[in-house]
């Protein structure tokens, strides 16, 4: 095959999104939310045609041309395939197909769906360039283009000044952490380049890193994971994520569950070569995945948002993630990103679903009771919770569970406990959610109980497409004591060989059993408190000082804004009535005064009168004549 | 026979006149018959260096100085035209609104 | 030395004299011409002891006296000097253009050879355009001069209207000239000799029974250039339909409102001259000059056979003679002219001029080009 | 003296003369007419420069189309006023043109030049000679003469068309 296939693959959604932009408005909504589906459909078509004739040691490279070009220093716009970009390409346009299909029902009564499809497209070509770009400088650039495209798709409907304020929010706390990937890139490429190597390729990083010193190691992986920490919303920079639920929610789906977020794992998965010779930060990165997985988990179980609990949701299975991470087991933390797109994909969607159904109500003390009005919504959505509850044989299970084994035989033992506290909070508060929103009573007012109605056929397949994917794809990577991981397999000729195993099978499914007690503990108690018929009205007026805190997100959006943005503020007030008026437009003004008093001089010789300009014009011929005329004689 | 000097003086001379023409006439239509003039006396000297260095390219400068000189004319007529219609007037020092 | 002085000075006495004589004799044909056209008898007081046929003679003596007689008025206001200059120039460019018109080909008297033409410029045409453009003045000077309003309007719309159609006249001419490649009128004269089977390309001889037999003239060559060169010739001179500068229903009598005596005589017989200068060109340009079908230098020589050898002197007076006729005949179609058609109105003559004659003299010129590369 | 140094004097003086006229009448119409006079002497005197086909063109151009157009534009206006002249503002204009004067003459002094023209062909200054120039050597800017006087008639047409 040729490997000219590869660069289509990113440009066929971007030429989507560009058609849309000049004709998308001729072309009306619904034709121009099914081209930009056909684009990213296209786009999957191609993955699958890619993966399939992917070897298993191979990779494939799509030069397209040299972008950069100085000395030694060459970056090419270049492309590449290997397994684990194969794997994160599968994710991000099947799922991106899959979402660009629900929104077609779920956008159609948008005004501005054109818009909307313009910037979906958008969006999965930068995810595309992320991923598939074949060195640092192009994933950055995909990182960047991602941002965008969430800030454009968080403040979509900008009507509403909350919904760009969150925007912008998102924006600026991920500028924090672009800051510090940028250095580590600077760092990254003055050091090799103070030993002669001048490259960003992956390739020829791997080849090269050994030369680097390992505090110099530390330092730029350090920087990059400051990156990661603002892109995956890690402590402490995971504010902003909550509050992009202001977006529609099949860009929540998209971006904030299933791919953009896990770009920071991809990025240090894609960087292992360099992470693995960094034990500091890997320390590092295990202790504020664990510490995110706990903290967001937390706050996750009284929230009353639909979407503000999947969102907090989301924050702490990317915990996990850095959590296998920081244990070296790149290849648990990818298996958990490609199951956890699966499952909170569907729960996002379903969550869509259900407000779409309740004209726009995302508040699950108006909930409760859908079960009967949406059977296929619910039942989707029960799959995908006990996936992500880590109920044996769905796709949560497995993933979770490798990651939590990871980290026990590692030795951490603080870590691995404080996972298995959160997967059992985990547990508690996705079926606190099911439970509220979809059994009991009918909470929702009478205006939009008339209207509750399943949703259409285009939003209801990708969430059974997805919920048969939140059970089965975790069978590829299944432990040891059952049929073996093709997963790991997969990867290897990436991370290398599968992490040998510490502990034995007997430990490993003792572990494995301690976890789901704990998650059915989790369960159970979510049944008492909100299951059972009548314990939820008793639960409305529960309060105290811990449920306080949690429900108010530990006030650390509060202490951010005293902190920091406070402060910031002052200071640009500052600069802004004192120093801009006075200085720079002082000196500016300045200058324009000395030259209007010199103008008023010298404008008296500007008459206006022609025969005067000519009269001066002679003057200056003859003075010219005159020298001449003096040169000759 | 005549030297080139002559014809060279000659049409100094005429040249020098249609500068006067420029400078100090108030009429515009007149201060573009001066600079008629000026190019005419330049012509002259094409025409008088063709004939004396036997090169025809000088017969055809003129010709494109013909050229300029009939679209000069169509031009600032034109522009006179409109500028009388405007201020009713064709005095050059009349019209110095644009400065500063 | 003196002989040919002579030559030349008896060249254009004759030139000069034929030119004054005729304007004079198309006064008195147009006015018997015009009431022959309106059925009334027309100028019938001149004549010589009751024949009136004899008022030709009578006209040609008695019209300039009656107006040298006249009072010379000049306007108050109006600027004297240019108003005595404005008549001269208005007479002295009609006058010396046919100075390059040849009447006739090489006469030879024993060693001597006298060409038939007073000056035989080798820019010939251009002579033509160069004096026809200075016919102008006359109108414009005279206009301004007499300081009165009819007049001023007169002299405005003649000068447009002038400039105007100079630029078609000389682009329809263009066509002839690229057919003969000369600009001299005698060289254009004796090409007109030739036959039109001589000129035909090869791929177009299977024609040459048909026509092949025609003389080479400009109106069968370049029939388009004539219809657009004599109606701008036409439009020149000022005359009905084209003559908006005088237009006595609208202006009085236009330009020359304020003229009497002598020099309205002089506009007078500048329209004539131009008249006759004006058929004198077309002769020449598209009615080959002086040249008689199939006469050549020894004799007839008839495009079926035969030929019938002629003295010379009776050749060249026979082409004299041919291009007088020929001269006279356009005269008389311009008075015809003048007489049949009503008045054209100003947009109209612009129109006329810069949307019709224009387009057609640059398409004719395009189209001559086109048909010369292809019969190379 | 022979006869072509009598007549460049007679055209030479001519020629001074109306020059001067054009600048020193003080009636527009006179001033065109003035003008009208010295092309015609510049067209005389490039004929005995063995110029004949420039001449002619002299005429018809400058004598024939530019200075008609003057006169029209003149009486179409018509500028009853005759204009004020301001006697400092006269001077020194008059000045700086004596000393352009003062400063050429000289100049050409100065150089060394051919006193006698090159013998010329019969051909010198035909139309044949000048067009071969003119459509070999000068395309280009024959060409771009034309695009220019295209472009001036359009100017023309927009600049003088009244509004609406």
């Amino acid at each position: 095959m040729s490997t000219d296939l590869l660069r289509w693959i990113p440009l066929i959604p971007l030429l989507g999104s560009v058609i849309n932009l000049f004709f998308g408005r001729a072309m009306g909504k619904q034709r121009a939310g099914a081209l930009a589906s056909a684009a990213v459909g296209a786009s999957f078509a191609l993955a699958c045609y890619l993966f399939w004739q992917l070897p298993a040691t191979g990779i494939f490279r799509d030069l397209v041309y040299t972008w950069i070009q100085s000395g030694s220093f060459q970056v090419n716009l270049a492309f590449q395939v290997d397994a684990l970009t194969a794997v994160m390409l599968l994710v991000v346009t099947g799922i991106g197909f899959l979402i660009h299909l629900y929104s077609l029902g779920y956008m159609g009564h948008d005004a501005d769906m054109v818009r909307f499809f313009i910037y979906l497209n958008l969006f999965i070509f930068f995810m595309l360039v992320l991923i598939m770009g074949d060195n640092l400088l192009l994933l950055f650039v995909g990182w960047e283009g991602v941002g965008l495209c969430s800030y454009l798709l968080i403040g979509f409907w900008y009507h509403d000044d909350n919904n760009t304020i969150a925007g912008n929010k998102a924006f600026i706390v991920n500028r924090i952490g672009d800051l510090g990937f940028i250095i580590g890139i600077f760092v990254l490429v003055a050091e090799l380049g103070r030993q002669g190597i001048w490259t960003l390729d992956f390739g020829e990083l791997q080849k090269h890193v050994k030369m680097l010193s390992p505090g110099t190691i530390t330092l730029i992986t350090f920087l990059l994971f400051i990156g990661a920490t603002g892109k995956s919303a890690q402590l402490p920079l995971f504010v902003w994520l909550p509050d992009a639920m202001a977006g529609p929610t099949p860009v929540s789906a998209l971006i904030h569950a299933a791919t953009m977020v896990t770009a920071g794992v991809y990025m240090t998965a894609r960087l292992h070569f360099l992470f693995a010779l960094a034990p500091a930060t890997l320390a590092v990165i295990a202790v504020i995945g664990a510490a995110t997985a706990f903290f967001a988990a937390t706050i996750a179980l009284t929230q009353n948002d639909i979407k503000k609990v999947l969102a907090y949701s989301t924050v702490s299975q990317l915990g996990y993630m850095f959590l296998a991470v920081g244990m070296g087991a790149f290849g648990a933390a990818i298996f958990h990103v490609f199951t956890h797109a699966f499952f909170k994909a569907c729960l996002f969607l379903g969550s869509g679903s259900v407000i779409h159904a309740l004209g726009g109500e995302q508040d699950m003390r108006k909930m409760g009771g859908l079960k009967t009005h949406m059977p296929k919504t619910y039942w989707t959505y029960v799959v995908a919770t006990l996936a992500i509850a880590g109920v044996p044989f769905t796709a949560g299970f497995f993933s979770k569970d490798l990651i939590l084994w990871q980290t026990f035989s590692h030795g951490a033992g603080i870590l691995w406990g404080v996972g298995l506290l959160t997967a059992g909070m985990t547990a508690f508060y996705m079926f606190r959610q099911l439970f509220m929103v979809f059994h009991g009573e009918c909470r929702a007012d009478d205006h939009a109980k008339a209207h509750l109605h399943e949703s259409p056929a285009v939003m209801t397949w990708p969430l059974m497409i997805l919920a048969v994917g939140a059970i089965f794809t975790g069978w590829l990577g299944a432990p040891e004591y059952l049929w073996g991981s093709r997963w790991d397999h997969w990867l290897a000729p990436i991370f290398g060989p599968a992490a040998e195993h510490h502990g034995t099978v007997s430990t490993e499914l003792l572990v494995t059993a301690l976890t789901l007690a704990v998650v059915a503990a989790g369960i159970y108690l979510a049944y008492l408190m909100y299951g059972k018929p009548g314990a939820q009205t008793a639960q409305q007026t529960a309060n105290g000082i811990f449920y306080d805190i949690s429900l108010n997100k530990y006030y650390v959006d509060e202490i951010y804004d005293f902190v920091f943005v406070r402060p910031f503020t002052a200071l640009a007030t500052f600069f802004a009535s004192i120093v801009d008026p006075w200085v720079i437009d002082g000196a500016v003004n300045g200058m324009a005064a000395t030259v209007r008093g010199f103008s008023t001089v010298w404008r008296g010789l500007q008459t206006g009168n022609v025969q005067h300009y000519a009269a001066m014009f002679l003057v200056g011929a003859l003075a010219l004549l005159a020298y001449y005329l003096g040169q000759l004689s | 026979m005549i030297a080139l000097h002559y014809y060279l003086i000659l049409s100094a001379v005429v040249f020098a006149i249609g500068v006067v023409g420029v400078l100090i006439r108030r009429n515009l239509i007149v201060i573009l018959m001066s600079i008629e003039l000026m190019l005419n006396a330049v012509n002259l000297t094409f025409i008088a260096f063709s004939r004396y260095l036997g090169s025809t390219d000088g017969q055809v400068a003129v010709f494109f100085v013909m050229a300029v000189a009939a679209a000069e004319a169509v031009i600032g007529l034109a522009i006179i035209i409109s500028v009388y219609r405007h201020r009713q007037s064709l005095d050059p020092q009349e019209m110095q609104l644009l400065k500063w | 030395m003196i002989v040919d002085l002579a030559i030349i000075t008896l060249k254009a006495v004759l030139v000069v004299g034929m030119v004054l004589n005729l304007a004079g004799v198309l006064g008195w044909i147009e006015r018997k011409g015009s009431a022959l056209i309106q059925d009334r008898i027309g100028a019938n007081r001149a004549s010589i002891f009751g024949f009136a046929g004899m008022g030709l003679v009578n006209t040609l003596i008695a019209d300039p006296l009656k107006f040298l007689f006249k009072e010379d008025f000049i306007p108050p206001t109006g600027d004297r000097f240019l108003h005595t200059l404005a008549p001269c120039m208005a007479l002295f460019p009609a006058l010396v253009t046919f100075a390059v018109i040849p009447f006739g080909d090489v006469l030879n008297i024993g060693e001597r050879s006298i060409n038939l033409q007073v000056a035989n410029l080798n820019i010939g045409i251009l002579y033509v355009f160069a004096m026809g453009s200075l016919g102008v003045y006359g109108i414009v000077i005279g206009a301004w001069a007499s300081n009165n309003k009819f007049s001023m309007l007169g002299g405005v719309r003649g000068s447009a209207q002038m400039i105007s159609y100079e630029i078609a006249m000389g682009l329809s001419v263009m066509g002839v000239l690229m057919v003969y490649g000369t600009l001299e009128l005698q060289d254009i004269a004796r090409s007109q000799g030739a036959l039109i089977r001589d000129l035909m390309p090869s791929w177009l001889r299977f024609l040459s029974p048909i026509v092949g037999w025609l003389p080479a003239w400009g109106i069968f060559l370049q029939p388009l250039a004539f219809l657009l060169f004599f109606t701008a010739a036409v439009a020149e001179t000022k005359r009905i339909p084209f003559d908006l500068p005088e237009g006595e229903s609208e202006l009085v009598a236009g330009y020359h409102v304020e003229y009497s005596g002598g020099k309205f005589l002089m506009f007078f017989a500048g329209e004539f001259a131009e008249v006759v200068t004006v058929a004198g060109l077309v002769t020449t340009l598209f009615f080959g000059g002086w040249q008689v079908p199939y006469l050549l230098r020894d004799g007839f020589h008839f495009p079926w056979g035969g030929t019938w050898l002629l003295p010379h002197v009776f050749i060249v007076l026979l082409q004299v003679a041919a291009f007088t006729v020929k001269l006279i005949f356009f005269c008389w179609l311009q008075i015809l002219l003048r007489w049949s058609v009503p008045r054209f109105r100003y947009d109209q003559v612009m129109r006329l001029g810069w949307k019709m004659l224009l387009p057609l003299a640059l398409l004719n010129v395009v189209a001559t080009a086109v048909w010369i590369l292809a019969a190379q | 003296m022979d006869t072509a140094s009598l007549i460049f004097y007679l055209l030479a003086t001519l020629l001074v003369i109306a020059s001067l006229l054009v600048v020193f009448l003080r009636n527009v119409v006179h001033c065109a007419l003035a003008l009208v006079s010295a092309l015609l002497l510049i067209a005389v005197l490039f004929v005995t420069l063995q110029a004949p086909m420039v001449g002619v063109l002299q005429v018809m151009v400058y004598a024939g189309a530019i200075m008609v157009l003057f006169l029209f534009v003149i009486m179409l206006l018509n500028p009853a006023a005759l204009e004020r002249q301001r006697g400092l503002w006269w001077g020194f204009g008059a000045m700086l043109a004596l000393m352009l004067a003062g400063v050429l003459v000289p100049l050409v002094m100065t150089n060394d030049l051919p006193a006698d023209p090159v013998a010329a062909t019969e051909l010198f200054g035909s139309p044949e000679m000048l067009a071969k120039s003119l459509f070999s050597d000068f395309v280009l800017p024959f060409e771009i003469a034309s695009v220019l006087l295209l472009v001036a008639i359009i100017g023309a047409v927009v600049l003088a068309k009244r509004e609406n």
